[in-house]
């Protein structure tokens, strides 16, 4: 008794569950997205911090504004390079990054990041 | 008697080292089950000791006449009678009492200059430990008798056919005994 | 011993990618190495499981934990004791699922007192379970990365995990609860002698990687960060089969997924293969049927008996004497 | 303890073992924890290989020189045959979870005697020897070879396990040392290194039919006396048919049965609700050619458990019988139930087991052929078949000792407590954790109730009479039951040891005992001659009635009352003598035989 064609359900089970992501892949993978700037952005060439940081730990700046303005109440960002900003989200970093949908989104869908911003922030009308 | 009073107030400490010192005598890999498991049919073989070690030191306490220590010690020496131990290894839990008794109220039996009734405390408890060694020896004894029961029970109705055959009347001290030839 | 090879092995894997993963380096760990741990997951399962089916089942031995089914009126217990496939089925996803053995463990007991407790062995069915359903979730939860667009059960994983909404980025439950019990399967190892006595090298190298790669991961996610849409890009190059290495990826990223392919490459050739066994083994995954259906053993061969021609030969005086009936006089 | 060690503490000696792992400390080969080698007659009679004299004591076991080829031979060509083995092999994770579950670890404490353990001593070597990480690795990767001392380990530790299967049901793979210890056992085999107390019965059961070698004249004159027994307590005599060709059903049961107390008294239980049932049309043979159920061959190799096994679909057919009923037996039920129907095509002239009494069809039976006694006797009982008084078994508080094989490797729980229930008026069940599927073993399976290992049976029993203890003293239980005949064999010193005032019996003897035949005489003891306790009353209440009632029949029944006791005295005292005389025999014989 060898349970040969149990085996071989198994396995391909197996196989399909591994592989999904190449298999999928292979007939979809869209490209890496490419988040627009505003002009506004653009003319500032600067953002809050480097670039680099901005990319990776935005998330973890944006959270520590949040902390620090509504629970302590502090309202000013002293940047690495000492410039100052205001501490908010829909008057300092949505004044730049003024289109949400070609800025913010694209990445977050890309990586399937949901942030819980907007649950609290109203959303901004775009122009279209 | 202020060195029972003693004994009774520390009796918990006592009891838990004297139950250790049991346990070290055990594979180290094994005291650990040993130890972690409560439950008496799970880890019958701690449960046994811990019950017996508590009734044997309760013993001690009792100021009865009739004290008996035997139950208890039979309940900690049959099962180490049957756990490869030497008989001297078997039995020495007793003797160790004492020194856990020193360790435990050395100093308060010297404030209290109870080494009198230490010392009548110490000659109970060798008295015990000999008592041990005769349990342990009718343990053993037992296991033999056991092997020689069994052997005659596999082939108890064979025989007892056998002389039926033969119609031996089995008086007292006949030293006939029928040939079980025509069986085998 | 087993421990500090074990730990110094994994020590060792750290290393190699941190200092290796740099420039040119990165195409080493980032592509070769991934697509080379695959093949030989795959493959080597493939070839495990396989050299098991070769080999036949030659009797129907399962091992029975509940009433059999015989006569109508007996109350059956249908699980533990399946006559049926369907039984079978039943009984593996028990096992498979709610690591029902193991369970079996945690019975309300009598104790000593009026406590009621439950047995000891609670905990290493709880931590067996958190272990590997916490794996489980971390891996689904990690097909944000693989797939584009992402999957729409992801993000459902995501917010049941996360549900504490704790920090940012979000605080998922299973990568901690991962590490805690892989952390716990090792202590438990160390601090029960009887444990630590069976267990070898074999047995810690697993954990410590494990442990290293979710605390890189964790490392990662939390802590050094790195950009997750360029990694997103190198595994979508990568299952896609057009591999490329987007600049700037820290190197963190690269350890973790060193890490990863040395456990899956692992895989096969060790004890983590519980994994297929498990669904093979003959004394689960059989129903209790046997006089009911034949199970036919392949090699079954003649073997030489004592016939009842030989032993009336040898008796058959003896036997008529009795008045034993006989075929030859 | 105490943080400075003081003299005392320093000269007190250490028995737990050196700090080394366990694959640096070999077996210490203690007296009383292994058994007696196998003899080379016997080894002759079924053909066993390497036949001579030799004991595990000695230092040389006279291997043959290429014993290590013959050994991984052996093991490669198992790892090819049995998936169990090879999986079995290679994916434990040492969880642990199966190391407090062996009777024998819970009562020795012998770290390997974790079922763990014991399989990773064959482990080690499957690594170290055919597995490419354990050739390079070594220990590093659980690996080692095959020497003369892991050799000697492997023999020492494979009689240390009852395959009672305990471990396997918690094990989370299901990995069953069972199964490990039969293959174990049968590479040990390949060199000869068995134990006499296996072989022997072996190498009888072969050429006789039963393990103790008794000829077919003997087995006969056996159930005949036990028919004389019956008629002595009942007034009635059975008369069993033997070897009768054209019988509906065929009975096998394990010789111990017949020969050894107190499984004969199950034996005459069969015998009376046989000869009840046949006047209800039961139609049934016993055979001195299949007269054994129990089968050591088991506990050697696959191969002998068939060799042995042929006998009862032989016999079936050779009789033209329709099915084969099989009496209260443990590993033969293992057998029976697991192997039987693979090892044989049942043949073609057997039926689907109907019991001819209440015409149920034994539909989990209907392709084996097979029907336990138990299910056969719960059945006449639910179709109220049987005229039972169970008042007769007052005497007793009964409690069941689920047998490992019916246990584990079948799932027989019910049927058996079903009957009890029906002829005993006082029964309990043991704690939860202790019967059904995690029941303990009794420390004598697999041919370990040999008198030589008494010290390791008592430890190994030990969990087990743990429990019979607890019940003993919380509901006063004086009687464990069993459905096995080497429980039979060896729950009796088990329990002289831990529990004497426990007795052991077989269900079939409380059937019986409680079983009214039709025309018998009113019965005043049970089975074993114990008179029952309102015996003595009712005479003396006898006596008082008649006195108020008539002179006349006071005489009468004074007479009579008189008249029983003086017969009951002098049987009592010829019973007596008879006992001493087999007792002499028994002691002589065992001598002898030393």
């Amino acid at each position: 008794m060898y349970n040969k064609g149990k085996i071989i359900i198994g396995l391909v089970i197996f196989v399909v569950f591994f592989t999904s992501p190449f298999l999928y892949g292979l007939v979809k993978s869209g490209p890496p997205p490419e988040p627009e700037l505003s002009p506004k952005a653009k003319e500032a060439k600067l953002c809050v911090e480097a670039k680099d940081y901005m990319v990776e730990s935005h998330m973890q700046m944006l959270n520590q504004w949040r902390d620090e303005a509504i629970r302590y109440g502090k309202r000013m960002y002293v940047a690495t390079n000492g410039k100052e900003y205001v501490v908010s989200l829909q008057n300092t970093c949505m004044d730049c990054h003024n289109n949400k949908t070609k800025f913010c989104d694209q990445c977050h869908n890309y990586s399937g990041v949901d942030p819980y911003c907007w649950e609290c922030h109203i959303e901004p009308k775009e122009k279209k | 008697m202020a060195l029972k009073q003693l004994l009774e107030e520390n009796k918990s400490v006592i009891l838990s080292r004297w139950f250790d010192t049991i346990l070290e005598t055990y594979p180290v890999d094994t005291q650990h089950f040993l130890r972690s498991k409560k439950n008496q049919f799970d880890n019958p073989v701690a449960r046994r000791i811990s019950d017996g070690i508590e009734g044997i030191f309760s013993q001690i306490l009792n100021d009865d006449e009739e004290k008996d220590v035997s139950p208890f010690l039979d309940k900690v020496i049959r099962i180490r009678a049957v756990q490869d131990f030497a008989p001297s290894r078997a039995v020495a839990f007793m003797f160790d009492l004492k020194r856990l008794v020193r360790e435990v109220l050395g100093k308060a039996i010297r404030e209290l200059q109870l080494s009198e009734e230490l010392g009548r405390f110490e000659e109970a408890i060798d008295k015990m430990g000999l008592l041990a060694l005769d349990i342990y020896m009718k343990c053993r004894e037992e296991i033999y008798e056991l092997r020689v029961n069994e052997v005659k029970r596999s082939v108890s109705r064979l025989i007892e056919r056998a002389n039926k055959i033969c119609g031996i009347p089995g008086k007292e001290g006949d030293p006939e005994v029928c040939s079980t030839d025509n069986l085998t | 011993m087993g421990i500090w090879v074990s730990f110094f092995a994994v020590i060792a894997l750290v290393l190699i990618p941190s200092v290796g993963a740099q420039g040119a380096g990165q195409y080493i760990f980032g592509i070769f190495i991934p697509y080379v741990a695959v093949l030989i997951f795959v493959i080597g399962f493939i070839y495990r499981v396989v050299q098991w089916g070769k080999t036949p089942v030659p009797f129907k031995i399962p091992t029975t934990g509940g009433q059999m089914k015989s006569l109508p009126w007996i109350k059956w217990n249908p699980l533990d004791n399946p006559a049926t496939t369907g039984g079978v089925v039943g009984r593996m996803a028990l096992e498979v699922l709610a690591f029902r053995s193991l369970f079996r463990n945690t019975r309300v007991e009598l104790r000593d007192g009026p406590r009621v407790s439950y047995g000891s062995n609670k905990w290493l069915w709880v931590a067996a379970l958190a272990f590997h359903y916490a794996f489980l979730v971390v891996f689904l939860r990690h097909f944000r990365l693989f797939m584009e667009p992402v999957p729409g059960f992801v993000g459902l994983l995501e917010s049941v995990d996360g549900f504490m909404e704790v920090g940012l980025p979000r605080l998922m439950i299973s990568g901690v609860v991962l590490l805690l019990a892989a952390l716990y399967l090792f202590l438990r190892r160390v601090a029960v002698p009887q444990l630590r006595y069976i267990s070898f090298a074999a047995d810690y190298f697993p954990l410590f990687l494990i442990i290293a790669l979710a605390g890189s991961g964790l490392l990662m996610r939390y802590f050094i960060r790195v950009d997750i849409t360029s990694v997103k890009e190198l595994i979508t190059g990568l299952v896609s089969l057009r591999p490329t290495i987007p600049e700037g990826i820290g190197v963190i990223f690269f350890v973790h997924l060193f890490l990863l392919s040395v456990l899956i490459a692992y895989f096969p050739f060790s004890k983590l293969m519980h994994a297929g066994g498990v669904f093979m083994s003959p004394t689960r995954n059989m129903a209790n049927d046997n006089r009911q259906n034949r199970h036919i053993n392949p090699w079954n061969y003649p073997v030489k008996v004592h016939t009842y021609a030989e032993y009336e030969d040898e008796f058959r005086e003896k036997m008529k004497e009795v008045g034993l009936p006989v075929e030859k006089e | 303890m105490s943080k400075v060690a003081s003299p005392e503490e320093l000269s007190r000696v250490r028995y737990g073992p050196p700090k080394k792992g366990w694959m640096d400390s070999p077996a210490e080969f203690k007296e009383g924890r292994w058994c007696y080698g196998s003899k080379p007659k016997d080894h002759h009679v079924i053909g066993l290989p390497n036949p001579r004299s030799w004991s595990p004591g000695d230092e040389d076991w006279k291997l043959p020189d290429n014993w290590k080829e013959i050994f991984l031979e052996g093991m490669r060509e198992r790892l090819d045959k049995f998936r169990t083995f090879r999986i079995f092999m290679d994916i434990c994770v040492r969880c642990g979870a199966c190391a407090d579950k062996c009777h024998f670890f819970i009562g020795s404490g012998d770290p390997k005697n974790m079922p763990v353990l014991r399989a990773e001593l064959l482990r080690s070597i499957y690594r170290g020897e055919f597995t490419n990480t354990g050739k390079i690795l070594g220990k590093l990767a659980g690996g080692r070879k095959l020497t003369y001392e892991v050799f000697k380990e492997l023999f020492y530790y494979f009689f240390q396990c009852t395959e009672c299967r305990r471990c396997s049901l918690f094990c989370p793979y299901g990995i069953d040392t069972a199964e490990i210890t039969i293959i174990g056992r049968e590479l040990l085999n390949l060199l000869g290194c068995n134990i006499d107390w296996i072989t022997g019965p072996v190498a009888n059961c072969y050429r006789t039919g039963n393990h103790l070698g008794i000829q077919p004249h003997a087995y006969h004159s056996m159930l005949e006396f036990f028919c004389e027994e019956i008629e002595e307590i009942t007034g009635i005599l059975p008369e069993p048919s033997f070897n009768r060709k054209g019988a509906e059903i065929l009975f096998i049961t394990p010789s111990g049965d017949v020969f050894a107390d107190p499984g004969t008294y199950t034996c005459m239980g069969y015998i009376m609700l046989f000869h009840y049932l046949e006047g209800l049309g039961l139609d049934l043979t016993w055979s001195t050619y299949a007269s054994e159920g129990g089968n050591f061959g088991y506990f050697t190799s696959h191969e002998m458990a068939k060799r042995l096994n042929a006998k009862m679909y032989a016999e079936a057919e050779r009789l033209g019988v329709k099915w084969i009923l099989g009496g209260e037996c443990g590993h033969m039920w293992r057998v029976c139930n697991q192997y039987m129907d693979t090892f044989w095509e049942p043949p073609k002239s057997l039926e689907i087991p109907v019991s001819p009494i209440t015409g149920t069809r034994f539909e989990q039976a209907k392709d084996h052929k097979m029907v336990h006694i138990c299910e056969f006797t719960a059945d006449l009982i639910k179709h109220g078949k049987l005229n039972l008084d169970p008042s007769r078994n007052d005497i007793y508080n009964v409690t069941f000792h689920d047998s490992c094989n019916p246990a584990r490797a079948m799932g027989l729980f019910e049927e058996p407590r079903y009957i009890i229930n029906n002829v005993c008026n006082n029964f309990v069940d043991m704690p939860i954790n202790t019967i059904k599927e995690q029941t303990f073993c009794c420390g004598g399976g697999s041919g370990l109730n040999t008198d030589e290992i008494m010290d390791l049976r008592m430890r190994g029993g030990f969990p087990r009479a743990n429990a019979v203890d607890y019940v003993h003293q919380k509901h006063g239980v004086n009687l464990l039951s069993c459905i096995c005949a080497i429980d039979r064999a060896t729950l009796p010193p088990l329990m002289e040891y831990w529990v004497p005032e426990v007795g052991v019996s077989g269900v079939h003897e409380l059937v019986a005992n409680a079983l009214v035949l039709e025309g018998e005489q009113k019965r005043t003891t049970n089975l074993r001659a114990e008179e029952f306790p309102w015996v003595e009353e009712e005479e003396e209440e006898a006596e008082e009635e008649a006195l108020e009632v008539s002179l006349e029949a006071a005489e009468e029944t004074a007479a009579e009352a008189a008249e029983e006791a003086v017969a009951e005295a002098a049987e009592e005292a010829a019973e007596e003598a008879a006992e001493e005389v087999a007792e002499e025999a028994g002691e002589e014989e065992a001598e002898g035989e030393k």
